[in-house]
């Protein structure tokens, strides 16, 4: 297995220069890159399934000169498993990217960054060492970095490459010291040397803490997210789709590793997930449905999804904690399988925004209006990635949901005391006010940009996006409606490196993870029968005639598209019942006359006070503790001599009196 | 298996629109009013599905499949509710996910189909079913949480259909809210007035303004058959154990009229609150459900 | 006798020392500080003979009166008359405070630098001691005044602290190196005497004030 | 022996023929020509000197006033890359120069004998093995950047030059101080002829005097340390960084405050030993190195001007080499180590933010916009340069800074390590700031030629990139053993 991936980053680094140098021809230049990247990724993939079931870990380890540094690599089920979303999304995206710019041209070094990228995310895959796997990790931030700011000539998307740098680096940090805790015990930087003694219960903490916090940076639950809803509208829409689908998927896969340096877990840990879990999705969910702009909402709502797979993961390792196998199984199958399933149905949301943004040059959700006529098949496609998002039937995000409301109630039911089947209460419930928020949030976006009729923007020339940028979004959502039918032909693909997680115990219950899906499965399938059996009924027994008048305007005769409901009235009702959460802005813009003559218009707002209120505010803390040294550099040359003389005194007392 | 999903099908398409005759006909009652016929609502979808349509320029596809979809998935839900002891078709950990997001589906498709005619007051109705649903089902979850508990098992049918009922004080903890919930999801006074057409504080009757002909009897239909859900799980959380246990809907169509009749409907900003009180009830049968102060075994 | 003379040397090097830091005028502080260096000159001459060659020693006493005592002190003096600066001066601090801490730092020095444990090192610990004190004042002389000839001054000061400690206690440097030395400090000194030509030529005064714009 | 007395007159003799030839050129191409070609040469010859020290361990020469070991050899390495690289640069920089204002041949030529001048200066500084005599370079290098300073007078640079030279000037009297003292210590020993060199002194350091060391420590530690920019004695530097004629000087000056900071690495050891390995003189590095992280974090949000932000941003990098020396261990290779990446980087950011200074004519950040579109090439190539200071990975920094917090880790020193890293990304979060605005926000105007780079200078903005990703990734294995016994120089000493 170890080779064809390193084959497979070798060719997508050399794809990716040998398209900057050809940049000349720019047309030959991207093609080459995206197709090459999508079908190396395909075989790559086609690959990996065909091996998975006669997979066994493999470990490659040679030295190198580097200090502390050791190139070990190795695979095992879990990374394996990251890879298929990886690989899936790998292809799909650089297949839309390859039409994606539009007007202008995308930067000389643009397909370089995209595999490197990808590969960055490969090798924290596959890394085994620390130094490694920083490494990695680092290409990863910074390749993603410079693909956000390909349009870095707008102020918006300079201020998101900051702000998304400044966050992946702070995290960094929060990284080194875990691993350094891990390392401390084991003398060593390879990870298979970490967890070997086990760790005493105030490092084993410790460690938790950091790397929750360091790889929630990139993971993007709260309160880490600030950079989420920035940098994702700033990047081209393939690679936000990229970045959102798998790359905030690495903070999980991060948090996953870590967990399996320990031999048991703590409880507090799993609530402490389960809470953070709960709280991003709703919160995350909540900012996305008060958005005005696609790709923003589309972040938040990845924040809101990062919210569920971290409540499946806290049951996981709470189930694992309390020895609960059931309740373990559960969560962590849930958790990994919504990982895939957010990758797909995101990355499919991504692109389907690009589309729009594309064609219609804005994203501002309330401008726009009956797309679905001029766009049918992006439209559709959106719809199907609306309706998995929701976590609705038919489609893959109920499967992962489901287990994880699995878990939750087996908690709930089965365990003694009062703290589990709290925490399992309080993931039910998270989870079903997300699901049902999240179907609120995204009737809004479908509902008001591609139905009803255009409001502002002129859209009477959009048409569909060109064919590569169909077929990108297609093969997603094959995905989508396969995982979402056929659930029990996925599962076996997620027993092995769930089994990784919640330790052997679960293994006698493995059957039960595929009875579900096939008993989904079955009444989905029965279901879709007899839709198409009542609508071709229909269809035959047509005698009756339909005519097309206009919407009905209740009595109002001359209806106008400015009189629809918009994204914030629809928001509206949400917004203000949340607003001790979101902190909306209500502008009403009336005139107080008796007689009004000038257009009123209102608008709400959400701010994302973490961003304004704790993550601006930090850094300005940090300029004004620094400031309090500002008078230092005074400019006059003698306090300059003051200063040696003083220092040269301190050092005296330090080191001779003291 | 087979015969179960048959009679299932068949009692909710069947006794559905019964209900809607029964509430109507309570009302009336108490208003002193003879009513209309308890069959009224037969004749209603019998007259629909064959009338002409009309279809507002507006609408794309998703207009057309919406009431086909919202149908079959509320139907798909219903016929999942086992109807006398036993019979549930399909029994896993977290059935009742399934069950609450096919409605969930058949909502979603409501929602947009409401959006797809691009007028205000759809709109304004889609809003507020999106907000008042999303708000009522952690509700609904927490009470079935309780059930579920009270009954051991992690499967909701199998609880329905299972024998034995639990605590009284519990149980009936976990009924209030549902029934709360029925109201909110069914729009049912104090939440909506299925009676007002037009007004500016409708929920469900102001979406479907523009379907017609077939598509709106199968919405409406779709709505019955939703009642039928709700009042059949009512039911068997209260008498999990007796075969002809489903005759008792009619009793609950009757206090839903009852309801109806005295009190008024809500304001639309306080909804909400409500739907909070019922969680809190909720709640607090779930954390009695596995608190020591009560020993029920 | 050697022992009092060197003991004598370090007195009049404090002295004068304080002589520079009460002193207002440009002028009387070149004096100071050319008596100063005839006087460090001296030093080399008690060194043991027996651990450096007499030539050396003779070489580097004259070379040195030629540079402190006479050479740089003319070019001070110069650029003083060139410049015309013989007004009074407005130190940060006033002379009086300059004083009595001139007279702090010297006694306290006495009193450190005397109790550490490698005194026994120094030909005299009272000429290290007043090496040490040398040092703190020049630094304070550079820090406390306006003007930038006296700037220079308290540099020397600084400057000669070195020179005092390297015969007082290390003595065993090759004559190249210490004719490098007192080469560098010449050479220090007249860049920065070109250095006050410019600024006067520029800002047509010496002070400080008027150089302090880069200050952040 | 002999042949490397004979390359050593070799070298010296080509900086005086090149001082020289100076005298009596009059073009004004050929005289910056002249330097180049001297420091090429000395690069060429210090892989020779690489060589024989492979072959037969450190070694002596000229009466044992000078010494080659490999760290001196790693810096005199890097020193010449350095100057070579400003050498190339400077015959673009100039030739545009000249296009603009015709300068006299009497600048030229004066900056030609200065420069070689400093050049000979600093490698005696690092090859001397006389504690006097590389004090007495170092005080040459002074006196000969402040000629380098004096060059274009207005009244900033005036002033600049002012407090380099005062500043700096006390801080070498202070090195001198404790040049003294650390041969009072050497006198007291009686194998007292070879004590005034660092080699007699590794030999014979478990018997100075520790209170004797530490307290020359001080001094020398503060003294070197003002000339290598060490808080709070860096204050010139942005002055005079800010204020220097070219964007050559800068370079200049980078070589110099790691040149300053390799007579402290030789000290190191000596006051180490003497004292036992107590870790007093360690601490005191690591309080100065501390101190300069914090003051470039605080300096560095409130910048205007490129050439200053770009000087604190040294001020750092001096503070995390110093934190690395005074960590020890593993933070003494990361120290040398960073001294490269350092220097490297160096090179691109000086010379790309001198062309673009030199093509926006300010060097006030807000005024300057747009340079990716103007410049595509010298803008990558400066932002690439920032990214790497600030520690981006795959770059050398990252590898290097890595080293340096792990190495406090393990030593248990948890404060330094959170320090450390708030203040690094502080400064990564003002730097950023900057060169994001910088380098991509549309310019007000753009003159539509497009921009010519020389092929010489391709070859240093690729060659440095390129060295700084491979380090980061791979140190040559050579390398590493190279890197490895440099830094037991200054954890032990060598004995010759």
């Amino acid at each position: 297995m170890l080779y064809p991936i390193f084959i497979y980053l070798a060719s997508l680094v050399l794809t990716g220069a040998l398209s900057a140098a050809f940049y000349r021809n720019h047309r030959f230049s991207k093609y080459f890159a995206a197709v090459s990247n999508a079908i190396l990724s395909l075989i790559m993939l086609v690959f990996l399934i065909n091996r998975f079931d006669s997979f066994h870990d493999e470990v490659f380890k040679t030295i190198w000169s580097l200090p502390m540094a050791e190139f070990h690599v190795g695979v095992d089920f879990l990374s394996l498993f990251f890879m298929i979303p990886l690989l899936i999304l790998a292809a799909a995206c650089s297949i839309y990217g390859s039409e994606y710019f539009k007007e202008h041209r995308s930067g000389r070094f643009h397909w370089f960054f995209y595999g490197l990228l990808v590969a960055g995310m490969m090798m924290v895959l596959i890394s085994r060492n620390v130094v490694l796997f920083m490494i990695s990790w680092e290409i990863m931030s910074f390749s993603s970095f410079l693909l956000v700011i390909s349009e870095a000539q707008k102020e918006s998307v300079r201020r998101a490459g900051w702000i998304y740098f400044v966050t992946a680096h702070v995290g960094t940090a929060f990284l080194l010291t875990a691993f350094f805790l891990l390392g401390s015990g084991a003398g060593s930087f390879n990870f298979e040397l970490f967890g070997l003694v086990p760790f005493e219960v105030a490092k084993s903490n410790l460690i938790f803490i950091f790397a929750l916090a360091g790889f929630g940076f990139k993971a993007g639950f709260i309160p880490f997210h600030v950079w989420l809803p920035l940098a994702h509208p700033a990047a081209p829409s393939h690679v936000s789709g990229l970045m959102s689908g798998i790359m905030i998927k690495m903070g999980i896969y991060g948090i996953l590793r870590v967990l399996m340096f320990f031999t048991s877990y703590q409880t507090w840990w799993g609530i402490l997930l389960v809470i953070i879990g709960a709280s991003s999705g709703i919160i995350g969910i909540l900012f996305a449905v008060g958005q005005h702009d696609i790709k923003r909402l589309l972040a938040y709502c990845s924040v809101e999804n990062i919210g569920i797979i971290l409540i499946g993961l806290g049951l996981g390792v709470l189930g694992r904690a309390w020895d609960y196998p059931l309740v373990s199984m559960f969560g962590f199958t849930g958790a990994l399988l919504h990982i895939v399933n957010h990758a797909l149905f995101k990355g499919l949301l991504f692109l389907g925004a690009g589309s729009v943004i594309r064609q219609t040059g804005t994203g501002e959700i309330d401008s726009l209006g009956g797309l679905f006529k001029k766009m049918p098949m992006t439209g559709s496609l959106f719809l199907a990635g609306s309706i998995a998002v929701s976590g609705l039937p038919f489609f893959n995000g109920f499967i992962s949901e489901l287990f994880i409301y699995a878990g939750a109630i087996t908690g709930a039911v089965a365990s003694a005391g009062s703290i589990m089947p709290m925490v399992c209460a309080l993931a039910v419930m998270a989870l079903a006010l997300t699901g049902g928020l999240a179907a609120a949030g995204f009737t809004k976006l479908f509902g008001i940009v591609f139905q009803g009729n255009s409001r502002k923007t002129d859209i009477s020339s959009a048409v569909d996006v060109p064919s590569m940028m169909k077929l990108g979004m297609i093969f997603l959502s094959v995905f989508l409606v396969f995982i979402g039918m056929m659930s029990f032909l996925v599962i076996p693909f997620i027993e092995k490196p769930m089994l990784l997680l919640s330790g052997e115990a679960a293994s006698p219950f493995i059957y039960q993870l595929s009875d579900i899906g096939e008993k989904v499965s079955i009444l989905l399938v029965a279901l879709l029968i007899l839709m198409i059996i009542i609508f071709t009924v229909g269809k035959i027994f047509r005698r009756k005639t339909v005519t097309d008048v206009e919407t009905w305007g209740c009595g109002y005769t001359k209806p106008a598209s400015s009189m629809q409901y918009t994204s914030s009235s629809y928001a509206e009702p949400i917004t203000s019942q949340f607003g001790l959460v979101l902190a909306a802005r209500k502008e009403l813009q009336s005139d107080n006359e008796i007689f009004p003559v000038k257009p009123w218009s209102f608008r709400s707002s959400v701010e994302d006070w973490f961003l304004s209120r704790v993550f601006i505010w930090f850094v300005k803390l940090i300029d004004r503790i620094l400031s309090l040294l500002r008078w230092f550099q005074c400019g006059r040359a003698g306090v300059y001599v003051l200063y040696i003389g003083c220092i040269i005194i301190i050092l005296f007392i330090w080191k001779f009196v003291l | 298996m087979i015969i179960n999903i048959i009679i299932s099908t068949a009692a909710a398409l069947v006794f559905s629109p019964l209900l809607i005759g029964i509430i109507n006909k309570t009302k009336a009652f108490f208003s002193g009013r003879r009513g209309s016929p308890f069959f009224q609502m037969y004749f209603d979808l019998y007259r629909l599905l064959k009338k002409d349509a009309v279809r507002s320029g507006t609408t794309t596809i998703v207009f057309i499949l919406a009431p086909v979809i919202v149908f079959c998935c509320t139907l798909a839900a219903a016929v999942l509710i086992p109807i006398s002891p036993g019979t549930g078709i399909i029994s896993f950990t977290g059935d009742f996910v399934l069950l609450f997001y096919l409605l969930g589906l058949a909502r979603f498709f409501l929602i947009i189909s409401a959006l797809d005619t691009g007028s205000s007051f759809e709109g304004m109705g889609a809003s507020r079913e999106a907000f008042f649903s999303a708000m009522a089902e952690p509700v609904v979850f927490i009470s079935i949480l309780t059930i579920l508990r009270l009954n051991g098992t992690t499967s909701f049918t199998d609880a329905l259909g299972g024998g034995g009922a639990g605590n009284w004080i519990i149980i009936s903890l976990a009924t209030v809210p549902f029934f709360i919930v029925m109201l909110a999801e069914n729009a049912r006074i104090p939440f909506d007035d299925p009676n007002t057409h037009l007004e500016l504080t409708m929920i469900h009757e102001v979406m479907i303004l523009d379907n017609s002909g077939r598509g709106l009897a199968l919405m409406e239909w779709a709505a019955s058959i939703k009642l039928w859900l709700f009042s059949l799980i009512i039911v068997r959380i209260i008498l999990p154990g007796s075969v002809l246990s489903f005759l008792l809907t009619f009793v609950i169509a009757v206090i839903i009229g009852i309801v109806e009749s005295v009190i008024a409907r809500t304001t639309l900003l306080k909804i909400p609150q409500l739907l909070f009180s019922a969680g809190i009830i909720a709640f607090l049968g779930f954390f009695l459900s596995f608190s020591k102060i009560f020993v029920w075994s | 006798m050697q022992n009092n003379l060197l003991i004598l040397i370090s007195l009049l090097i404090i002295l004068s020392n304080i002589f520079l830091l009460g002193s207002s005028r440009t002028g009387a502080m070149i004096r100071g500080i050319a008596f100063q260096g005839v006087l460090l000159s001296l030093l080399p001459l008690f060194l043991p003979s027996e651990s450096v060659r007499i030539l050396d020693i003779i070489i580097l006493a004259v070379l040195s009166i030629a540079i402190k005592g006479v050479i740089i002190p003319h070019y001070l003096r110069k650029v003083t008359r060139n410049i015309r600066t013989k007004k009074e001066l407005h130190p940060y601090l006033g002379y009086s405070v300059s004083v009595i801490f001139g007279l702090l730092v010297s006694y306290g020095s006495f009193y450190f630098i005397g109790k550490l444990p490698f005194m026994y090192l120094s030909i005299s610990p009272f000429n290290t001691s007043a090496a040490f004190a040398s040092m703190i004042i020049g630094m304070f002389i550079i820090a406390t005044r306006r003007n930038i000839i006296a700037q220079i001054i308290g540099y020397l000061v600084f400057e000669n602290a070195g020179f005092i400690l390297g015969i007082s206690i290390a003595s065993s440097q090759p004559l190249f190196i210490e004719i490098g030395i007192l080469l560098d400090l010449l050479a220090g000194i007249v860049i920065m005497v070109v250095a006050v030509n410019h600024i006067h030529l520029y800002f047509d005064n010496v002070n400080t004030d008027s150089l302090e714009r880069l200050n952040k | 022996m002999t042949s490397i007395q004979f390359i050593s007159i070799i070298i010296v003799i080509v900086f005086f023929s090149g001082i020289l030839i100076s005298l009596f050129l009059r073009e004004q191409k050929s005289l910056i020509v002249v330097p180049l070609w001297s420091s090429a040469i000395t690069a060429m010859l210090s892989i020779f000197f690489a060589v024989e020290l492979n072959k037969s361990g450190p070694f002596l020469f000229f009466g044992n006033n000078f010494i080659v070991d490999q760290l001196s050899i790693y810096h005199v390495f890097l020193v010449n890359i350095v100057f070579l690289a400003a050498g190339i640069y400077m015959q673009d920089y100039f030739a545009k120069v000249e296009e603009k204002k015709g300068a006299s041949v009497f600048h030229y030529r004066r900056f030609s004998m200065l420069w070689q001048a400093f050049q000979l200066m600093l490698l005696v500084v690092i090859l001397s093995n006389n504690i006097g005599l590389t004090w007495v370079a170092m005080e040459a290098t002074t006196i000969l950047s402040a000629f380098l300073i004096i060059s274009e007078s207005n009244s900033l640079s005036l002033e600049a030059m002012w407090k380099y030279l005062l500043v700096c000037s006390v801080g070498i009297g202070l090195a001198f101080i404790g040049t003294i003292l650390v041969a009072a210590a050497g006198r007291e020993h009686e194998a007292a002829e070879h004590m005034n060199t660092f080699s007699g002194l590794y030999e014979h350091a478990s018997n100075l005097n520790p209170a004797l060391m530490l307290f020359a420590f001080i001094f020398i530690a503060v003294g070197y340390g003002t000339k290598a920019g060490l808080a709070p004695m860096h204050t010139w530097l942005p002055d005079a960084y800010s204020q220097a004629p070219t964007p050559v000087f800068p370079v200049f000056s980078g070589v110099m405050l790691n040149a300053a900071l390799f007579v402290i690495m030789r000290y190191l050891p000596i006051v180490e030993a003497s004292m036992g390995e107590s870790g007093d003189a360690r601490s005191i590095l690591l309080l100065l190195g501390f101190l300069s992280l914090l003051f470039a974090a605080v300096f560095i949000p409130i910048q205007h001007d490129l050439k200053r932000l770009l000087a604190y941003s040294s001020i750092e990098h001096i503070g995390i080499i110093t934190i690395g020396l005074g960590l020890g261990g593993l933070g003494t290779l990361a120290a040398l180590f960073h001294c490269m990446n350092n220097l490297i980087s160096k090179i691109l950011v000086f010379f790309s933010s001198g062309s673009i200074i030199q093509e926006y004519k300010t060097d006030d950040m807000r005024k300057i916009s747009g340079v990716m579109k103007r410049m595509p090439v010298w803008g990558s190539a400066f932002f690439v340069s920032v990214l790497v200071l600030i520690g981006v990975a795959p770059f050398s920094v990252f590898m290097s800074e890595f080293m340096i917090v792990r190495a406090a880790f393990r030593q248990g020193r948890y404060l330094l390590f959170g320090l450390f890293m708030l203040g690094t990304i502080a400064i990564f979060i003002s730097m950023l700031k900057y060169t994001l605005d910088m380098v991509f926000k549309p310019g007000l105007e753009d003159d539509g030629s497009p921009e010519k780079v020389r092929l010489s200078n391709m070859i240093i903005i690729i060659g440095s990139i390129a060295v700084l990703l491979t380090f980061g990734l791979w140190m040559p294995p050579q390398f590493l053993d190279f890197l490895e016994s440099a830094a037991a120089i200054i954890e032990t000493g060598i004995k010759i």
